[in-house]
């Protein structure tokens, strides 16, 4: 069993935490406001010294005496501007650092999407059905590349709206709900395996790091 | 792994050769003396070093300008050293930069340095409109846990003037400024023929047809019909998408006289939610059957609201439940307790990790984009039927292009892909 | 060993425990949520407590991370972006310790940053581990010369995009406050094109598809990447495409990570749990839907 | 002018970055850094705003003495502490000789780290696993065809990406079958799938964005006309 202090905090957290599980009580909600608390803190100071502190303020005024960057008032005037919305009466003065943002991830998206996503997603699917392997053809991959291209190319029909699925389109159409099932059924057994793992680590602490029991 | 490091072995090695180097000194020496008086003793002793440690200069070398950037970077490129091969006496190179505003070199100063087998370095550190020389050298050098023993140089090679300069126009991106400029192009168009009331047609969405049964079921059995928005704010375009659903939902629900309640968990949305829904009575002709009450605000907090409505399924059995907007974690805990309480679910979300969850545990689900089709569909709203037909375009180009491509690639005709590579 | 029999017996009982379940549930009894809890906690706990070492294969999107890191020559600077926080640890953790404690004893020169405020705490944490190793231990590595951690930059792929133009315009210190310039092994790095790879550990968003997306794509950086479990499966179209070399998914992917680096750490240990809790859910998606095709049958 | 001025920033920003990329040269490439500066903090401040916002609403609570007040409490003095703790030690580390970094270990504030905040966090989100199983219980159905194909789909990655069903196999032949075959199931199909979900996704993407930097768009600055 831990002497440290610290591991049976964190361990109490821990079971303040699950004991929702059975329903809810006043435990459990100190540990919540703790967790509210001590994450918006340390996010808090995170932000305070990373950004603020050594790229805003010390951008603007180089400990070294060096002449600061003055593009970067810029940023300070819209994040106060930020904080205006605390106000009800000027709060509206807020919306021009929240336009910036916007207008920003609009622009840096609209072109990382378009070529990441779909050009080059499109290019690396133009690729020759048959694999072949030094002489013969590669039978795995040949197959491989031929599902590939299937599933993308009927689960981009399954997105088209501009036309009923009746008739051969409709048949495309369905084999491609197929290969977005198969997705779907993937993703959802990845995530079973994420959030057991998240829980296998809880019980670690819990009978390792606090215990002792395992090693 | 690499010689160098094994510590041992290699000082007994460094000794054997500072032990053979004595021997050949006084060989060569003795020589010398011999031979002429004029030769310096010292200046054996150099070029005794060049030629055991010291590794030949590198190859022919040029540099240039790098294109398609902003300016300020240059790429130094030179063939190896005949030395540079495996084991062999360059373990690095070093490179060096002048610049100078008369057209010849000044003094240079080290930018940088790179593995040995590399050809290329490329400076991003050149001023703009000025001429830039740079020297490469090849380097042998002995380290013994961290501090250098001893380092030799080739004699370098030169290279100069060159200019960075900053482009117009990136020209490896062409077709990606090709693309953005014509589809952008199609989405205005198709927005503005939806604006001036053009029809654009839009296929029958599977979950929405279940919309009907659904809301009639409810009132047979005379129960509650629930519609939860998703636990995004209206800036999330799952949520508006939800918000337009929600229009037809309430009109229908308005029509057979089947009580509607809405969750919600943003204040904007339950502002908006109410005035759609007052709209929606009011198509039906039954404004007075709308109450405010209807929609509610349970709590911003995620885990919060989730207990909140899975509370509310439990205690009133509702006999239909929508789900349309953005979720997360939530979407399970009331998806299963919706299906343990036996009501009819229709989900529909953009958030692909929480798909599946919807797929397995609601009756219907509408997919990503499915969900923002079943809007325009409903809403006729030009700015999502507009966007939704010029994306239906670029799907249409893209597998034209797929198609084509995968066919010419396959009989080895021409690479198409190339096209639609961009670097 | 004790525990082990004890533990491989009690997990008996849990099986008998699943069967008992079917039987309740086939009568229309469904059981309470709260056993369902309970009988989750015992799955993963047991497993804990034995010592068994089930057989791993190494999957080929694996082994292609494996090879894109051992192809790295001593002195090789990696850029190591750690995207992730406390409760993605369990899985992301284990990669990060093989890779760290791997890349240490080959001399390669790390750097560390973080687009999650979390991340540069999971890289010291990392750190302290892979340091105490007796092989790193005893090459007397340096802070600033074989590696150094950046901290966090606020901006998510802004900071990768701006990365593109000189890393100090994000980080003109590094975590401990030493200025950019001064920093020995940084030296001469201006931006990417100074990085031979960059490993980026991600639960999200920004990730593994923004470092592609504004790293790969437009400053053709070369990168490999280990993602959450949930993450996972959206990378595969990039990984296909040759965007991203190598992708490790979730506690398995780290397992085998562990298995073909030769550093056995804790995703090893926790397999034995991930199977049994799989095992666990399997059984409760069965048990679940032959009760109800038998029900629906008898109406 | 309360409308105007936003929609001009916001065409204004995201023009910068979409043109940026095709042309490199000045003004663009300069502002497109600059803007990146700007944008990391605004960020930093819209988290300080958060902070604020919850030190108000607490605050509020408290002061009220609305129900659950004492917890608002609990968060109002966990967060202050945190705060104050962290930024002491960070000057403190900041003036020190080596200077050092408020995350180091063996600060208080990696401890609050290290015993609050790890594991709270950590806890949350693994209740997660309780309510999967127990919705795999209750709630997970073949109800119909494509449900039965993705629920087949997940069988075999729950199975086969941890040695599951090779485990159970083993008897009869040591291949790892299972393993191989959800590696490819992950490779090809679902790549694919991936594929197309992402190509429709960026197209998406791709037309929302335009709808905001040509101002057609204008939910962000508070909807309608």
């Amino acid at each position: 069993m831990s002497t440290e202090f610290g591991v049976w905090v964190a361990a109490l957290m821990t079971i303040g935490l699950f004991s929702f599980l059975y329903k809810d009580n006043p435990f459990f909600k100190v540990c919540e406001a703790v967790f509210i608390g001590s994450s918006t803190g340390y996010w808090a100071v995170v932000y305070f010294f990373d950004n603020l502190q050594k790229k805003l303020w010390e951008g603007i005024f180089p400990p070294d005496g060096a002449v600061g960057d003055a593009w970067l008032w810029g940023g300070a005037i819209l994040g106060i501007l930020m904080l205006c919305r605390l106000s009800n009466k000027i709060g509206w003065i807020a919306r021009w650092p929240v336009s910036f943002i916007v207008g920003a991830t609009a622009g840096l998206y609209m072109i990382n999407y378009f070529v990441s996503s779909a050009m080059m997603q499109v290019a690396s699917t133009m690729q020759s059905l048959v694999v072949t392997n030094g002489g013969g053809i590669d039978w795995q991959a040949t197959i491989g590349s031929v599902v590939v291209a299937v599933a993308v190319v009927s689960g981009l029909i399954y997105f088209f709206f501009s036309k009923e699925h009746t008739g051969a389109f409709g048949g495309v159409a369905k084999v491609g709900i197929w290969f977005l099932m198969i997705t779907f059924g993937a993703s959802f057994g990845y995530t079973v395996m994420s959030r057991m793992s998240l829980l296998i680590g809880r019980m670690d602490y819990l009978f390792g790091d606090w215990l002792g029991m395992i090693r | 792994m690499p010689l160098y490091r094994r510590h041992l072995p290699c000082r007994f090695f460094t000794g054997l050769v500072v032990f053979f180097h004595f021997f050949l000194f006084l060989l060569l020496a003795g020589q010398a003396i011999s031979q002429t008086a004029e030769t310096p003793v010292s200046s054996a002793i150099d070029s005794l070093k060049l030629t055991d440690h010291t590794p030949l200069p590198p190859g022919s070398i040029s540099a240039e300008d790098v294109p398609d950037d902003a300016g300020g970077a240059i790429d130094i490129i030179w063939e190896v050293s005949p030395d540079d091969v495996p084991n062999g006496k360059v373990r690095s190179y070093h490179i060096f930069r002048s610049v100078s505003l008369n057209g010849m070199p000044s003094e240079f100063t080290k930018i940088g340095e790179i593995n040995a087998g590399s050809t290329t370095f490329r400076d991003g550190r050149a001023a703009e409109d000025v001429d830039n020389f740079y020297k490469v050298a090849a380097v042998n050098f002995e380290n013994s846990n961290g501090t250098l023993l001893w380092e030799a140089m080739s004699s370098p090679a030169l290279v100069g003037p060159v200019h960075a300069t900053s482009q117009w126009f990136n020209t490896r991106r062409v077709n990606a400024f090709v693309g953005v400029v014509l589809l952008s192009a199609i989405i205005i168009f198709l927005i503005n023929q939806a604006k001036s009331g053009k029809n654009l047609y839009i296929r029958k969405i599977a979950g929405l047809e279940a919309v009907d049964e659904a809301v009639g079921r409810a009132t047979e059995m005379g129960k509650k019909i629930l519609f939860i928005p998703g636990i995004q704010d209206m800036n999330d375009v799952q949520t508006i998408a939800g918000i337009a659903i929600l229009g037809h939902v309430a009109e229908l629900a308005a029509e057979y006289e089947a009580k509607l309640e809405v969750p919600v968990s943003k204040s904007l949305v339950m502002v908006t939610a109410r005035e759609t829904m007052k709209e929606a009575y009011a198509r039906a002709g039954r404004s007075d059957a709308f109450h405010e009450s209807q929609v509610v605000f349970i709590t911003e907090d995620q885990f919060g609201y989730a207990a909140a409505v899975e509370g509310q399924i439990v205690r009133e059995k509702p006999a239909t439940i929508f789900y349309q907007g953005a979720f997360f974690a939530e979407s399970l805990l009331l998806a299963e307790v919706g299906n343990a309480e036996g009501a009819i679910q229709i989900a529909g979300t953009g958030e692909p990790s929480q798909l599946p969850f919807f797929v397995a545990a609601c009756d219907y689900t509408l997919i990503g984009e499915e969900l923002f089709a079943a809007s325009a569909y409903m809403s006729h709203e030009p700015r999502q039927l507009g966007s939704l037909k010029g994306q239906d375009v670029g799907k249409a180009v893209f597998l034209v292009a797929i198609v084509v491509g995968i066919v010419c690639a396959t009989f080895g005709w021409i690479d198409l892909s190339h096209f639609f590579r961009v670097n | 060993m004790m525990g082990h029999y004890i533990a491989l017996s009690l997990l008996a009982v849990l099986g008998l425990g699943m069967i008992f379940i079917f039987y309740l549930t086939v009568k229309g009894r469904t059981i309470e949520r709260r056993f369902v809890f309970l009988y989750i906690v015992f799955t993963v706990s047991l497993p804990l407590f034995v010592k068994m070492k089930p057989p791993i294969q190494v999957s080929p999107e694996v082994q292609q991370v494996v090879e894109t890191i051992t192809s790295l020559s001593p002195g090789a600077k990696v850029l190591i972006s750690c995207d992730f926080d406390p409760p993605s640890a369990p899985e992301l953790q284990p990669m990060l310790v093989a890779f760290t404690k791997y890349a240490l004893k080959h001399d390669l020169k790390l750097i560390f940053m973080g687009l999650w405020p979390l991340g540069p705490s999971q890289a010291n944490r990392g750190l302290r581990l892979a340091l105490a190793d007796t092989i790193i231990a005893a090459k007397n590595l340096t802070y600033g010369v074989d590696y150094v951690n950046l901290g966090f930059q606020s901006g998510n792929e802004f900071v990768i995009q701006a990365m593109g133009g000189s890393f100090k315009s994000m980080f003109p210190q590094d975590d401990r406050r030493i200025p950019y310039d001064s920093i020995p092994l940084l030296n001469g790095v201006v931006n990417y094109r100074q990085i031979d790879l960059v490993m980026n550990f991600s639960a999200g968003k920004p990730g593994t598809i923004e470092w592609i997306q504004n790293a790969v794509d437009r400053y053709q950086v070369k990168l490999s990447a280990g993602n959450t479990a949930v993450q996972a499966p959206q990378v595969y179209p990039y990984l296909r495409a040759g965007q991203v070399r190598g992708l490790m998914g979730g506690m398995s992917g780290a397992a085998e990570f562990e298995l073909a680096l030769n550093e056995k750490g804790k995703a090893s240990s926790f397999i034995l749990s991930q199977m049994f809790s799989h095992l666990a859910v399997m059984l409760f998606v069965i048990v679940g839907n032959v009760a109800w095709l038998m029900t629906r049958k008898k109406k | 002018m309360r409308r105007e001025i936003p929609l001009i920033i916001t065409t204004i920003a995201g023009l910068v970055f979409a043109i940026s990329y095709f042309i490199p040269h000045m003004p663009f490439g300069e502002a497109e850094t600059i803007f990146g500066d700007w944008v990391t903090i605004v960020q930093a401040f819209a988290i300080w705003l958060g902070v604020l916002n919850l030190l108000r609403v607490t605050g509020e609570k408290i002061h009220r003495k609305r129900p659950g007040w004492t917890y608002a409490a609990i968060v109002i003095v966990t967060m202050v502490g945190t705060i104050a703790i962290g930024i002491y030690e960070g000057f403190a580390g900041m003036n020190a000789t080596p200077p050092s970094s408020y995350r180091d270990a063996g600060t208080t504030f990696d401890w609050i780290f290290q015993y609050l905040y790890d594991p709270l966090s950590s806890t949350m989100f693994a209740m997660l696993a309780f309510y999967i199983s127990s919705a795999a219980y209750r709630a997970f159905r073949a109800r119909n065809l494509e449900a039965t194909m993705l629920l087949i789909a997940a069988f075999f990655m729950m199975g086969g990406r941890v040695p599951l069903l090779d485990q159970l196999i083993s008897p009869f032949t040591d291949t790892l079958v299972f393993s191989k075959l959800s590696s490819w199931i992950m490779n090809f199909p679902v790549a694919g799938g991936q594929r197309a979900i992402a190509i429709g996704i960026a197209l998406g993407i791709m037309s929302s964005s335009l709808r905001v930097i040509l101002g057609i768009e204008r939910s962000h600055i508070g909807g309608g006309e």
